[in-house]
């Protein structure tokens, strides 16, 4: 990382020379070839240009101004060759990359801009000029911090998701409408209303809770008393789905916005990592949340109560469990941290419409991988999705980022069919 | 688009006649345009362009002595189907001529509909160069210019900055990917170095890792090809640490906005550049404008789809008939070579006295080529000040022939 | 209002493209799904190849149309075999995600960069369906009565389509009357029981993966037929999605079920989205711009699904006893 | 009821074959038609069956017995192939069965039926019987398509399925879903469409728990007939009184391991089977007496318990 | 079914119910009831319970006996016909509200959690009153030690024995005042059988009101106190345990004679 904060620096002093063209230097009916010679700022009088057509005829040759500057206006359009003169440059510099011939396009009525970058000579024996790049190592810690940055996002939604799933059986594909809908929510006391982001955040999780038990007791809870299956219910998430979507690009239209605070954040160095304040942050956060709800899960009265409607329902009603309160409890948490989720989403990227479908598969993937409704499950299962989809930059191309995901998915599901963390069902 | 295209392909000649004209003596245009998706931005401009078109020509007396008929519709973007629906309304409306897409590869997805069923498909902002070759029947149109023009613009201008090693963050489709070939080449030509290029999908969650990849390669400029999405990618050029402070960026047609970045902290967009088709539109047509529409913050493709309103009015005009096939025949010859005028008013004017006409539009000169293109175009040079929007006046104006 | 229109696409859509590919999709899904119990999320990647590899063998390698369609159909029967031989001993619900990414992954090779030149990019393929329209045996004019009717054109793609419509629902309707459909219908309900009757599950299991996808697979080709076009994104999860609720809304496991349901779906689509359109540009709803009447429209298009589905859990043709058993 | 004196005849006959064996755990037998050799599975640190050796008389009916958990459901699970052993060996009909998929262990000719019933909830009960018959023409696809294939053999599933389903009173329920029969009645269904394979071995596991005692009274003269029509039976059940009235070898298990063999007049009073399984009061009912006495005691114990805690 | 038996157990008959239904603490009455629209399994079914009573019911396969322990507990929707607990109307009551009136209740199939341990399993049994938890569980698992030692492990992987097991300690859990047993001796070990019954007839003695449905038919007769014979849908017949067990009709139709010994 060091290193890159020297590049930066070198970058700044103009350790590396430039030689640039005004970008409206020449007359308006100009067409021919034009640039400026300039090294470490300064520009550079007196170094010779010549100019020929494509075939080698020799059209005109010219000197840098006072300026840097030089212009050859010719009379056919076509491809030219422009060869600088090595031996005119002031000593000790040379021409960026060696090759000093370029080979432009005049067009009708316009000039074409050429350039040749000049840098101070190496001395022998001395390493080249830092040129500010990063290596393999660097980028692979920012992508794997990228990884873990994305994967606790997708974590905490699909904690929310595999809670509800757990709990109710039900395959919500509108999960991912929750999520945008928290991050909405928060978006209106935040711009709308004028709250600082962190108020309007806690507010919106409350909002957000509070919309998920009211959707189970008006919506979902009325289907299961009507002994509608999982199956149908999972087939009209899809119908909440389009129309939630929908709704919230009515109200909050189809573009990408951000809240008004920490947006745009500028990014601080952490050893080879270059992220914003806010995804530290964030990334905490989203840890306690898993890893609380999670261990609620497992030890508390009304997670095992929860564990066990989702096993059975008729018969942890028999046991005395109100099995509609343990749901409505599960809906107002899940969609609560999916609504912290959508915030956390459009803290780290922006806010959309379709933020929070555009990330279900993933989800879907990540609780899938780790074994589905298994709360520690879903964690592990997201941050590999998550780390996997950053990583496997280095070697795929990025748009096809989600495929080595989604194949990792596939080829753990191959051998351990259960998930990383689910179990086997008996048989017999 | 090339007729030639459609001789080359021997498969697709039985089907090139197209089908008989069903003129009914009312010209009904139809707009398939972003009310959604990812262009939704340059939705406004464009239907207040056409709109006010309509306004002038129904004023004027409307078409063929009867008022021209529009239907709105929505082509959202290529992640749904609305467009094909929309164009089925549309066809089932008995459009004569269909003013849209924006986006490029929505208008692809769609062209082969419309011009299989007879009708004018003209686009008032695609500027793929796929549409120049394009199978079309001599029947699509446009008023933008071909990105081969905005490519070497930006290459070129990009190269005058002094940016020796250049970073190319493009949209994949047929528009972003084409740009992106056009700019890198001319980088390359002019003495830079295209080192990094990444083409990423612009559904994608987030742009961590493609930003990554252009930050392995610390280059000097970063241009940005691309629609809404573009403010996520800004986001994370920040937050990886390639501000435009440090680097140098440049924006193109799809995502020079007025509205899209104004949220963010002053002073990030500042000094960025962008391209954008399209001359310098009157002081006065932007209050025009404004009267039909007066919440537009950006202007971009309003002239664009004014022209091809007003074309098409007067192609029909020339042809005496409201089918699309007899309209196409006639607008080359409106566009160009003939006594100029520059409004509906004045050239139909001139039509009724018999006189050839030139139609000298908002947007330009608006000179049809052979491919249904324009043949020369401008395409000003745009720059951000620290409230993170682009003056409405260019710094440049640069004129050019497609061709060459 | 232009109710004329309104009328006419909503009756145009019962019997429409639309419906006609859509019914094609839903009915493999019903073999899967319906029948079978296996939760393939992937249908549109059946589609997708289907449609990608007639488009691929005419305008890419230059071949005749009928080779693309076989061409199509091989793809199709491939990726059965590639999806289902990892896929099918998985449960359910994880088939389910499973499929679903196995989709994605399809399409999202299909709109990569790197595979432009075959593929098209995101832009997908076009200008393939010439040698089509030439075999067209409508000579030009109008079908119809007064308003209603069609082109020759729509008329000969829809002619085509209706026949793969009801030569599939015959053929699902004599398979699972048979005990070939029987085999399938145990598997759905339990297949460790089937397993212990001596039936080779995956190899069934394999066959309706094949059987539906191939079905699937047909929509594909009409979808590029109709539209000219190929494009990734339309072959996305949305678009199983609908062939799922259209399954539903039919009523799953009935013969008819899948091709009644993509009537009532795309009907409900087009009137609702035409209606609020022409509402709307006639000022009757001052509140709203036509720019809003997308995404209403979508969202009233959703409240319908759920009311149907609230409603009529069992669909249009489904048994409310078979609802009733086994509820979770 | 089927005429006694034949049946006993049977009886004898069939008992015949074990009369001169040895009472050890592994005993080969004469004709085995399952010869199981050091079959292990373990769970974690449980080791649920771990079975030397064992063998199977064909044309005999075996029962296997064995506390709770004793491992019996797990091994069959193994020689069914529902399940892949750690270790071992087994051959039916003298062709190795390991690894071998379970719907093939099924079409050799070893059909299983499952203690936690499985019914085909939304098909019928025809329907599920039907699904049992093997060799079906009309299963392949493409014949499948012209029902004029399996039309006639259809019928003929039909008609032996609806004589089954008297035989297990389930004919009044034939064209309801499964899904909606009773715990009992899923018990006879399994049991019913085991035997629509007609399978040389059928395993059954406590194919009459939860059934009616006066319906699995009628049932145990079914299963005579099997043997008598030459099939082997090996099921594993809890009610002594069948296993008594019908087997003609008990095999016992615990802990996974066969602990005994023998006949079932003489494995009923094996100290370790009593021990471990049947219990003081295996061989009849409580008496009313014994009941009292046993209440007593354990209201004495309670007292006493009682008495204890309040003392501390 | 409909020939008049010579026998010495009783037909159902209105009056007789209704005379000891009267002090009944918990009483049924003409109970309708069923699954699918439009089938009704229960066809008006009598049944009372004193206070401190054992009862048994008995019946073939799908007489509707778990029909009607289900119907009593709020799992079945009663389409008429009325449920009292002590004078109270619990007519499709909820049974989470049933258990914290002190009704307990073993299913017959699907009767453990197969996610949760045996003993989360176990806690959930004790759900409305954790404070019991520890004293509890000692003492079913003095009961079934099989338990105690795989404390850790989920019910789903148990054997068919084990889960029965746990079913009923689940049921023990809660002290409840009446318990609806649904064949809580299928699939036990004769061993376990006998510790069952003995158990049931155990709790009885301590005051809980049970009501026990067997198809272990001599058994269950031996120590109830009253008996029912449920037949499709209606009571049959009715008596004490012995009268039952005895009556010929009653051994011929749903007894058999296997187990005479
Ligand atoms: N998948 C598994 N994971 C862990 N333990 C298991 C698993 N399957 C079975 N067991 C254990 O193995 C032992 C044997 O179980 P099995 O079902 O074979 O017993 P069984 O003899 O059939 O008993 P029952 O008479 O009660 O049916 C039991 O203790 C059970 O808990
Ligand atoms: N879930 C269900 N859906 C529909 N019908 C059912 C359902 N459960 C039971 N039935 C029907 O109700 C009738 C009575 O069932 P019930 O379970 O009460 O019988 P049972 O007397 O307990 O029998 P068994 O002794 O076999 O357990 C059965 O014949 C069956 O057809
Ligand atoms: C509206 C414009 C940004 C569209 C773009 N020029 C295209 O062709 O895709
Ligand atoms: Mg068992
Ligand atoms: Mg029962």
């Amino acid at each position: 990382m060091r290193r890159a904060v020297i590049a930066f620096t070198a970058f700044l002093g103009g350790l590396i020379f430039l030689l640039a063209g005004p970008a409206h230097a020449g007359p308006a009916d100009c067409q021919g070839l034009r640039g400026t010679l300039k090294l470490q700022g300064q520009p550079v009088n007196g170094a010779k240009i010549a100019v020929t057509t494509e075939s080698g005829q020799p059209v005109k040759e010219v000197t840098s101004n006072a300026q840097g500057a030089w212009d050859v206006q010719v009379d056919q359009i076509g491809k030219y060759r422009v060869t600088l003169d090595v031996s005119t440059l002031p000593q000790n510099s040379e021409v960026r990359g060696g090759n000093n011939v370029r080979t432009p396009t005049v067009y009708e009525g316009n000039c074409s801009t050429v350039l040749f970058a000049l840098q101070p000579k190496a001395a022998a024996g001395q390493p080249p000029a830092d040129t500010g790049q990063t290596t393999f190592w660097e980028q692979a810690a920012q992508l794997t911090f990228e990884g873990l940055n994305l994967g606790l996002i997708i974590a905490l939604a699909a904690l929310g998701l595999s809670l509800i799933y757990g709990t109710t059986g039900l395959t919500n594909f509108a999960h991912g409408e929750l999520i945008t809908l928290g991050a909405v929510i928060a978006y209106t006391f935040n711009v709308g209303f004028g709250i600082q982001l962190i108020p309007a955040a806690i507010l919106a999780v409350i909002v957000s809770g509070g919309l998920g038990y009211a959707q189970d007791r008006l919506f979902w809870g009325q289907l299961r008393k009507r002994g509608t299956g999982v199956i149908a219910m999972m087939i009209i998430s899809i119908g909440v789905a389009i129309l939630l979507r929908n709704l919230i690009q009515f109200f909050f239209g189809a573009q990408n916005e951000n809240f008004s605070d920490y947006n745009t954040q500028a990014g601080i160095v952490v050893g080879p990592i270059s992220a914003a304040p806010k995804n530290f942050w964030a990334m905490g956060i989203e840890l306690a949340v898993l890893i609380v709800v999670g261990l609620a899960l497992m030890k508390t009265r009304t997670g095992k109560a929860a564990r066990a409607v989702s096993d059975n329902p008729a018969l942890a009603a028999s046991s005395g469990i109100n099995v509609d309160r343990v749901i409505r409890i599960i809906w107002t948490f899940g969609a609560a941290i999916a609504a912290l989720a959508g915030i956390m989403l459009g803290v780290s990227q922006s806010l959309k419409f379709t933020m929070g479908q555009d990330i279900l598969l993933l989800i879907f993937a990540g609780v899938t991988l780790g074994g589905l409704g298994t709360a520690f499950g879903a964690l592990v299962g997201s941050l590999v999705v998550g780390v996997f989809i950053q990583v496997s930059t280095l070697w795929i191309p990025p748009e096809l980022k989600s495929v080595g995901a989604l194949a990792v998915l596939i080829i753990v599901l191959l051998f351990r069919p259960q998930g990383i963390l689910g179990r086997r069902e008996r048989i017999g | 688009g090339g007729d030639t295209a459609t001789q080359t392909s021997p498969s697709a000649a039985p089907a090139s006649s197209a089908p008989a004209s069903k003129g009914d003596g009312t010209l009904t245009l139809g707009t398939l345009l972003p009310q959604t998706g990812s262009l939704a931005f340059l939705g406004p401009p464009e239907f207040a362009g056409v709109d006010l078109a309509l306004k002038e020509i129904n004023e004027a007396g409307g078409v063929l002595g009867k008022p021209v008929v529009k239907h709105d519709t929505d082509s959202g973007d290529t992640t749904t189907n609305i467009a094909s629906q929309s164009v089925d309304k549309l066809l089932a409306q008995n459009a004569d001529a269909i003013i849209g897409a924006a986006s490029s590869s929505v208008s692809e997805s769609v062209i082969d509909k419309i011009t299989g069923a007879g009708a004018i498909h003209f686009s008032p902002a695609n500027t793929s160069d796929a549409f120049t070759t394009i199978a079309d029947k001599g029947l699509y149109f446009r008023t933008s210019p071909p990105d081969k023009l905005q490519g070497r613009v930006l290459g070129d201008l990009v190269v005058a900055d002094g940016n020796d090693t250049v970073g190319i963050m493009a949209m994949q489709d047929s528009y972003g990917t084409g740009l992106a070939d056009q700019v890198a080449k001319t980088v390359a030509d002019g003495g830079g170095e295209v080192v990094a290029r990444v083409d990423y999908d612009p559904k994608a969650a987030d742009f961590s890792a493609d930003i990554a990849k252009i930050k392995a390669e610390n280059p000097k400029g970063i241009v940005l090809i691309g629609f809404e999405e573009t403010a996520k990618v800004v986001q994370e050029l920040v937050k990886q640490g390639l501000p435009a402070s440090k680097h140098k960026w440049y924006m193109v047609d799809g995502n020079t906005s007025n509205t899209n970045y104004v949220d963010m902290p002053k002073g990030t967009l500042d000094g960025v550049k962008g391209t954008i088709p399209g001359a310098a539109a009157p002081e006065e047509f932007q209050k025009k404008l404004l009267g039909v529409n007066p919440d537009l913050e950006d202007f971009s493709y309003a002239p664009e789809s004014y022209d091809a309103a007003n074309l098409i009015a007067l192609g029909a005009e020339a042809a005496k008939s409201d089918a699309g096939v007899d309209i196409a025949a006639k607008l080359m010859e409106v566009s160009k070579g003939g006594e100029k005028c520059n409004n509906f008013k004045q050239c139909v004017d001139l039509l009724k006295a018999g006189k050839d006409i030139d139609y000298d539009g908002v947007s330009g000169p608006v000179e049809f080529n052979e491919a249904g293109d324009p043949a020369v175009a401008t395409i000003g040079i745009y720059q951000y000040g620290s409230d993170n929007k682009y003056a409405t006046k260019a710094l440049e104006y640069r004129t050019g022939n497609i061709a060459g | 209002m232009d109710w004329l229109t309104i009328l006419t696409t909503t009756v145009h859509a019962a019997i429409g493209w639309e419906t006609v590919v859509y019914g094609l999709a839903a009915i493999g899904v019903n073999i899967h799904f319906g029948y079978t119990g296996l939760l393939n999320f992937g249908q549109s990647a059946f589609m997708a190849v289907a449609g990608y590899g007639m488009a691929v063998t005419v305008v890419f390698l230059n071949l005749p149309f009928w080779i693309g369609i076989l061409v199509g159909l091989a793809a199709a029967a491939v990726l059965a075999l590639l999806m289902g031989i990892p896929t099918l001993k998985l449960r359910a619900d994880y088939l389910a995600i499973v499929t679903i990414a196995a989709a994605e992954i399809i399409r999202l090779i299909f709109r990569s960069v790197y595979f432009k030149d075959i593929f098209g990019g995101s832009d997908g393929r076009r200008g393939f369906n010439g040698d089509f329209y030439a075999m067209n045996p409508y000579p030009a004019g109008h079908y119809g009565i007064g308003p209603f009717g069609f082109d020759e054109r729509t008329m000969w793609f829809l002619t085509v389509g209706w026949a793969v419509v009801l030569l599939s629902c015959v053929v699902v309707y004599l398979l699972m009357k048979s005990p070939w459909g029987r085999v399938l219908k145990a598997i759905r309900e339990d297949e460790d029981a089937v397993r212990a009757l001596g039936k080779n599950v995956f190899s069934y299991k394999l066959q309706s993966l094949t059987l539906g996808g191939i079905i699937g697979c047909f929509g594909g080709f009409l979808y590029g037929l109709y539209n000219g076009a190929v494009q990734p994104d339309v072959f996305g999860t949305e678009m199983t999605f609908f062939a799922y609720t259209i399954v539903i809304l039919g009523g799953a496991a009935r013969v008819f079920g899948p091709v009644v349901g993509a009537m009532i779906f795309w009907v409900l689509f087009v009137f609702v989205g035409n209606t609020l359109a022409e509402l709307v540009a006639n000022g009757y709803i001052p509140f709203m711009t036509t720019i809003q009447v997308g995404p209403i429209r979508y969202a009233l298009v959703g409240l319908g699904f759920i009311l149907l589905l609230v409603l009529r859990p069992q669909g249009i043709f489904g048994d409310k006893r078979e609802i009733a058993i086994d509820a979770r | 009821m089927r005429d006694d004196t034949m049946t006993d005849s049977l009886k004898a006959k069939a008992q015949a074959a074990f009369k001169d064996l040895a009472r050890d755990p592994g005993v080969p037998k004469p004709d085995p038609i399952l010869v199981v050799d050091n079959v292990v599975r373990r769970f974690g640190g449980l080791t649920a069956v771990d079975v030397n050796h064992v063998e199977i008389q064909r044309g005999s009916i075996t029962a296997l017995i064995g506390p709770n958990g004793a491992g019996k459901t797990t091994f069959f699970n193994q020689l069914t192939g529902f399940d892949t052993a750690d270790s071992g060996t087994w051959r039916f009909n003298e062709r190795a069965m390991n690894g071998v998929p379970a719907h093939k262990v099924a079409r050799y000719g070893m059909v299983r039926t499952f203690q936690l019933t499985k019914a085909l909830s939304r098909l019928t009960v025809l329907e599920n019987m039907r699904l049992g018959a093997q060799k079906q023409r009309g299963e392949s696809f493409w014949r499948a398509l012209v029902p004029g294939f399996w039309r006639g053999q259809e019928e003929e599933i039909t008609e032996r399925a609806e004589e089954l389903l008297v035989r297990f009173k389930l004919d009044a329920k034939r064209d309801d879903f499964a899904g909606s029969l009773s715990g009992g009645q899923r018990k006879l269904l399994e049991m019913a469409r085991a035997l629509m394979v007609q399978p040389e071995l059928v395993m059954l596991d406590e194919p009459m728990a939860g059934v009616n005692p006066a319906l699995t009274q009628s049932l145990l003269g079914h299963v005579k007939d099997l043997r008598e029509q030459g099939m082997t039976v090996l099921f594993v059940e809890h009610d002594m009184d069948m296993v008594r009235d019908i087997s003609d070898w008990v095999i016992v298990m615990a802990q996974g391991a066969v602990i005994a063999e023998g006949p079932p007049s003489t494995i009923m009073s094996d100290e370790r089977v009593i021990d471990a399984y049947l219990g003081a009061h295996h061989d009849a009912p409580l008496s009313e007496g014994e009941l009292e006495a046993q209440l007593h005691e354990a209201e004495a114990e309670l007292e006493a318990e009682i008495e204890e805690e309040t003392q501390k | 079914m409909n020939a008049v038996p010579e026998s010495q157990a009783a037909i159902t008959d209105r009056t007789a119910h209704l005379e000891g239904a009267a002090e009944a603490l918990l009483r049924c009455d003409e109970l309708i009831a069923g699954y699918l629209p439009g089938v009704n399994i229960l066809n008006g079914s009598d049944l009372y319970v004193k206070e401190g009573e054992l009862i048994g019911i008995i019946g073939p396969n799908g007489a509707g006996k778990s029909t009607l322990l289900k119907a009593m507990f709020g799992l079945v929707n009663i389409r008429s016909g009325t449920v009292l607990l002590k004078g109270e109307n619990i007519t499709n009551m909820k049974a989470h509200t049933l258990v914290a009136r002190g009704v307990g209740y073993v299913p017959q199939t699907n009767n453990v959690f197969p996610s949760l341990t045996i003993e989360e399993n176990l806690e959930m049994g004790a759900f409305q009153v954790p404070g019991k938890f520890k004293e509890r569980f000692e003492f079913v698992a003095e009961l079934f030690p099989a338990l105690k030692e795989r404390r850790k492990q989920r019910a789903g992987s148990l054997s068919g024995g084990e889960r029965q097991m746990v079913a009923m300690a689940r049921a023990l859990m809660t002290e409840p005042s009446v318990l609806l047993l649904d064949e809580p001796s299928a699939g036990l070990s004769p061993k376990l059988q006998d510790l069952v019954f003995i158990q049931a007839q155990q709790i009885n003695k301590a005051g809980v009101t049970v009501i026990m449905v067997e198809q272990n038919a001599r058994r269950c007769l031996q120590i109830c106190h009253r008996g029912y014979v449920l037949d499709q849908g209606r009571n049959a017949y009715t008596g004490t345990g012995k009268q039952l067990a005895n009556d010929p009709k009653v051994i011929e139709l749903y007894l058999g004679t296997l187990a005479k010994a």
